[in-house]
């Protein structure tokens, strides 16, 4: 174990995974560099430019090279630098990444790591802020991964890697400089599709990922100090979802709230709710709750970008409302 | 660079590429008659009239070599070596088809032939060729990959953005711009700036070639000079075929929207036509063309009716190639 | 009233609003022709080549220079051809189009129709048969509609041609020649935002859009003839959707199933059934249901294809499953 | 086509451009400097080094004409008549910025002097500028719209799409490149093929200019030439200017990828130096200079102060301007 970065851990995922498949290479704009986020620090200096790959701004032959290479044989790591500007990429992502191999019967494969820097970081308005997860758990052929802690980053980066399918893989830009404990095995993997029971609780079941997770884990203390018990569930990986997690938890707590950074409507906030009241409406002993951004684009300005973020309090005062009910 | 002579050529070559355009034309053909019957359900895009493009550039292509189409691809599959029973299953969606039923004519491939797929994506096809051959150069591969496009193609931006990439990494790439005139109901002129595609891939420092892609013996000897170029690592060459689409934009369009008079007197020009007249000049004898001729239609006839007769696709494998995780299940009788 | 198919009602609609307004015109590809369903048939001969406008396969900019163009004062009326290609102007869509008005602080207005023919037809396989309305329900700044019938794609694309901020406007492909009374007033607008009850009943409320309430009233048919009364609810805009509606429907039904071609993970069906989830839990007496596709894409063959529809059998099974429990 | 050659300018033309250069470059420091004490928010990419372009520029358009910019648009945005206080206010995120300090530095816009916005997406400006001119044309207006992107932008697949619907639609647009030799960290030398972004407006038959866009007379003049050609409806023309992005990507940017020695002798270059010389030659003294600068410093430290000083944005605001039906409603105290 040593204690890394998230974007430390991130790092040295790729590299062990380099050093084991001369197949895996990384490109996007500026990586020469370490990437807009230092998250391909020191790879140019062992790995030479053909593998850590300058490419041009160009993000729809960014993408659909990068099909073209899987196709051809290679692995490669996909940096779209923001997941706003992978909006310039989505028909090489969603008609051509994710449906090849089923459109081609099975002949090949597309093996892609996708990686979507997301979310509100700080005062970068509209454009620059996105969490948009939601839209690729909608469509057929991708992994969709959104891992919080620097350990998930190394085992799940490694594992997205070494997937066979296309995997969008979302790192909050927040979550870079968040320290902790990392294996050093270089054959540490943590399965997609496992969530990870972050915080056991009694009363109430709280599903979230990414960044959320730091949050929920404040108000999880706020609420601990007023005897209620959140449990809380690192969803890791938003497709395939666990669900075996989440109704197990359910049938303890009755109660679920899921949160999210995103958009509420329409998020992937909305799936897991509709899936827990398909299947568990009649165990629950408290209405649902969602806990999203609202349907506003985000803005620059402090104060209007802050309202829109969410926070330990309104998580507290939805769960006290839930249990109250 | 213009290249318009035509080109010496002997004999058995110029009989094995009209066989090859022959055999597009009557799998095209078939495909065209299963379409109007009702047999092909979906759209068929049909390469009458641009055989000798497909014939000339594949000809030039050794099997480990890659290439990707477009939603007019069959001539290109058939060329590179897929094997048109395949392909026909394909389009009548039925078992054994290229994909197990589950693209269709603008989804064909075959990985085994290096036909890395065709693609309903008009110039989505552009970047994957440009990818496959970043992947053959990382892999130390010494393949050459080609890429077929429209007209029409070069007006999105991965065209562009395409050409760009494989010049700055040097890539082993051909593009072949087929310039048949149209792109569906439109006159590709009249919504293209500039001089055209030659001009824009100069642009980019890709040295562009033209040619009469109607004369298969001009387009392979061309292409067997550039292919040998790109195989050594000279970086990407592009070449625009003039050529014309002979039918609709599908088979179901009666291409009202063309000059009749203009398009009737495009038949002149048609490739097998001008390949036979050749051959007949070199020597060979009517009965030798009606014989490769009947033995490609009859292929396609029994290609055809096998295809008809076929089994559709097993539910049961409905969902398989989707992902390793997270795919549906199937279950019978849902 | 006269009898018009879909395809007429929209180009009556796209006329009447192009003679009233000297700023409305229409672009995208081979639209002179009369596009590629006929729904521009006639208007190039009456509006000429400057306002049916052709323009080059370059989807990225007859989205983007719409944007422009809107910004100039102008309200273009966007084709996109078939729904998948939207994707090659997603970032337009999305990162200009939805966000201008804001970003600018409400300086600018963006009037745009997006004009996406969706969904399964006939053997077209993955990428030209595509639902992807849920990804715009998530998007601040888009206003979503899906008409069902020709008087609605009359009265719906001329409120959306004089809507000032853009609007998503999703016509089913197999919708085309279906035909219905239709009003011949040129004033003859119906209202983003409002649903329409299509059918009453007693038993469940069945909420959809598109093509799919043509399947839901012949499900309705199979279930009458069981003694079921379906409610329909044609939600016609699906943002922002008609609550309201949905609501007081489901107090006097107390069951509901939301039905959709879409893939259903993902699908906007989840945020319905998760707001009633939400609000009215209490008062159902059956589990939420939703009906969407597996996540598969789609197939070109005929059965592969088929399995991927809802049909009314399918429906009906769905509704007895909820009615039984 | 290339026009390097200093223009005759007469000297309150010249004084006049100085002003407008010296009032960006006070601008742009004074955001580095606030940037830099955490009093901005986001990211902040200085023009600096670069204001003879936007000055000489937009020096030749009227209030009507538009322009659209980039991430690096403050120089546009002030050259185009963009009141700097609004716009400091706009980066400070507070109450009465241009956006309302909904926008921040990336998407400054100003509908009132046709400044149609920055952009924080490389290359989305330029179909947004196109059509404006498309939407111009419609309308029978006789405006111009200017372009901004820089070197970076031109890999991008919408810079050629643009260019052709310019083309093609005989378009009232002006392309401006500017080419500070920087997209990011990369030099964008190594990821652009051919000859560079006048080779590709050229094959969409394009007419294109290079200048020295250091040397605002020159970017004046030219300029001058240009607007009126494309205003009399002889559709878009190309402009490459050449300069240097003097300080780093962002304002938080050390710069280090670049070869130090090679980036400090660029400031000999700095066209506020330049164009200093070229006025004293004109016989302006050293304290009439002085004057304007200090003024320009003057202002923009107001500017600041003022913006340092303003409100924050009124939070039952928060969600104006979103869409007319289905905007979330604000609540006090949400
Ligand atoms: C991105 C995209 N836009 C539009 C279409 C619809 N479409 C299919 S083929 C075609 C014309 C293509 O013309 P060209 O590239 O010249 O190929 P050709 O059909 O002439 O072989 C169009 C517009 C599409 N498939 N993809
Ligand atoms: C589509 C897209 N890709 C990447 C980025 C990140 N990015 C912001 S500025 C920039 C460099 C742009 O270079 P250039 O166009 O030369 O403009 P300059 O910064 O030199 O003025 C990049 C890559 C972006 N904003 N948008
Ligand atoms: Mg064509
Ligand atoms: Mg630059």
């Amino acid at each position: 174990m040593s204690v890394l970065s998230y974007q430390e851990a991130g790092c040295q995922a790729v590299a062990e995974e380099m050093r084991r498949d001369g197949r895996v290479w990384a490109l996007g704009e500026d990586l020469g560099r370490g990437g807009v986020f230092g998250q391909y620090k020191g790879l140019l200096e062992e790995f030479g430019p053909e593998r850590i790959a300058d490419t041009p701004i160009s993000e729809a032959t960014i993408m659909g090279a990068s099909v073209g290479a899987a196709l051809a044989g290679t692995r490669p790591v996909v940096e779209m630098r923001f997941a706003d500007f992978a909006l310039c990429a989505m028909d090489e992502m969603v008609n051509q990444a994710a449906k090849a191999r089923f459109m081609f019967g099975g002949q090949a494969r597309v093996p892609l790591v996708i990686r979507q820097p997301s979310g509100m970081w700080r005062s970068s308005a509209a454009q620059h802020s996105q969490s948009l997860e939601a839209w690729y758990t909608h469509i057929p052929g991708l992994v969709v991964a959104a891992p919080y802690t620097p350990a998930d980053n190394k085992g799940m980066l490694k594992s997205a890697i070494r997937c066979d399918d296309p995997v969008i893989y979302i790192e909050h830009k927040d979550n870079w400089a968040l320290e902790g404990e990392v294996p050093d095995e270089d054959d540490y993997l943590v399965p997609l599709g496992a969530a990870r029971l972050a915080r056991e609780g009694k009363d109430l079941t709280l599903v979230t990922w990414s960044k959320m997770v730091g949050v929920a884990a404040q108000a999880a203390e706020l609420a601990a100090a007023q005897g209620i018990g959140i449990e809380i569930i690192d969803l890791r990986t938003l497709w395939p979802w666990d669900q075996d997690m989440v109704f197990a938890s359910l049938e303890k707590t009755k109660r679920l709230l899921v949160v999210h950074e995103a958009v509420q409507v329409g998020g992937f906030g909305a799936e897991i709710a509709a899936t827990v009241a398909e299947h568990m409406a009649h165990e629950l002993i408290a209405p649902i709750r969602r806990l999203g951004a609202p349907r506003a684009p985000i803005s620059y300005a402090k104060p209007l970008e802050d309202l829109l973020r969410i926070t330990p309090e309104k998580i507290l005062s939805t769960v006290v409302s839930q249990i109250g009910t | 660079m213009s290249n318009n002579s035509s080109h010496n050529i002997d004999r058995d070559r110029l009989v094995d590429l009209y066989r090859t355009m022959r055999r597009i034309r009557a799998f095209e053909e078939t495909a065209e008659a299963a379409s109007l019957s009702g047999q092909i359900g979906g759209a068929v895009h049909l390469s009458i009239g641009q055989e000798a493009i497909a014939a000339g550039v594949c000809a030039n292509l050794r099997l480990s070599d890659q290439i990707t189409t477009t939603h007019r691809g069959h001539g290109h599959c058939i060329a590179k070596g897929t094997d048109p029973g395949a392909m026909m299953l394909e389009l009548f969606g039925k078992e054994g088809g290229t994909c197990g039923g589950k693209g269709g004519s603008m989804h064909i491939a075959d990985f085994e032939v290096g036909m890395l797929g065709a693609n309903g994506v008009v110039a989505a096809g552009i970047p994957i060729a440009v990818g496959a051959a970043h992947g053959a150069k990382l892999l130390g591969e010494d393949r050459v990959v080609v890429c077929f496009f429209g007209d029409g193609a070069i007006n999105r931006g991965p065209f562009m953005e395409g050409l760009n990439w494989a010049a700055i990494f040097k890539l082993p790439v051909l593009f072949v711009c087929e310039q048949n005139g149209f792109a569906s109901t439109t006159h590709s002129d009249a919504v293209t700036a500039g001089a055209g595609a030659n001009a824009r891939a100069e642009s980019m420092g890709i040295e562009a070639f033209e040619i009469d892609g109607n004369d298969v013996a001009a387009v392979d000897g061309l292409v067997g000079d550039l292919v040998p170029r790109i195989r050594a690592g000279g970086g990407p060459l592009f070449l625009s075929a003039r050529t014309y689409r002979l039918k609709g934009h599908t088979s179901v369009d009666p291409a009202l929207y063309r000059d009749q008079d203009h398009a009737a007197d495009q038949w002149r020009h048609d490739p097998l036509k001008r390949a036979g007249e050749e051959l007949r000049r070199l020597g060979l004898s009517d009965d030798e063309l009606s014989a490769i001729d009947s033995a490609a239609e009859g292929e396609m006839r029994r290609v055809s009716e096998t295809a008809d007769a076929a089994d559709h696709p097993d539910l049961a494998h409905a969902y398989d190639d989707i992902q390793d995780i997270g795919a549906p299940v199937w279950e019978a009788g849902s």
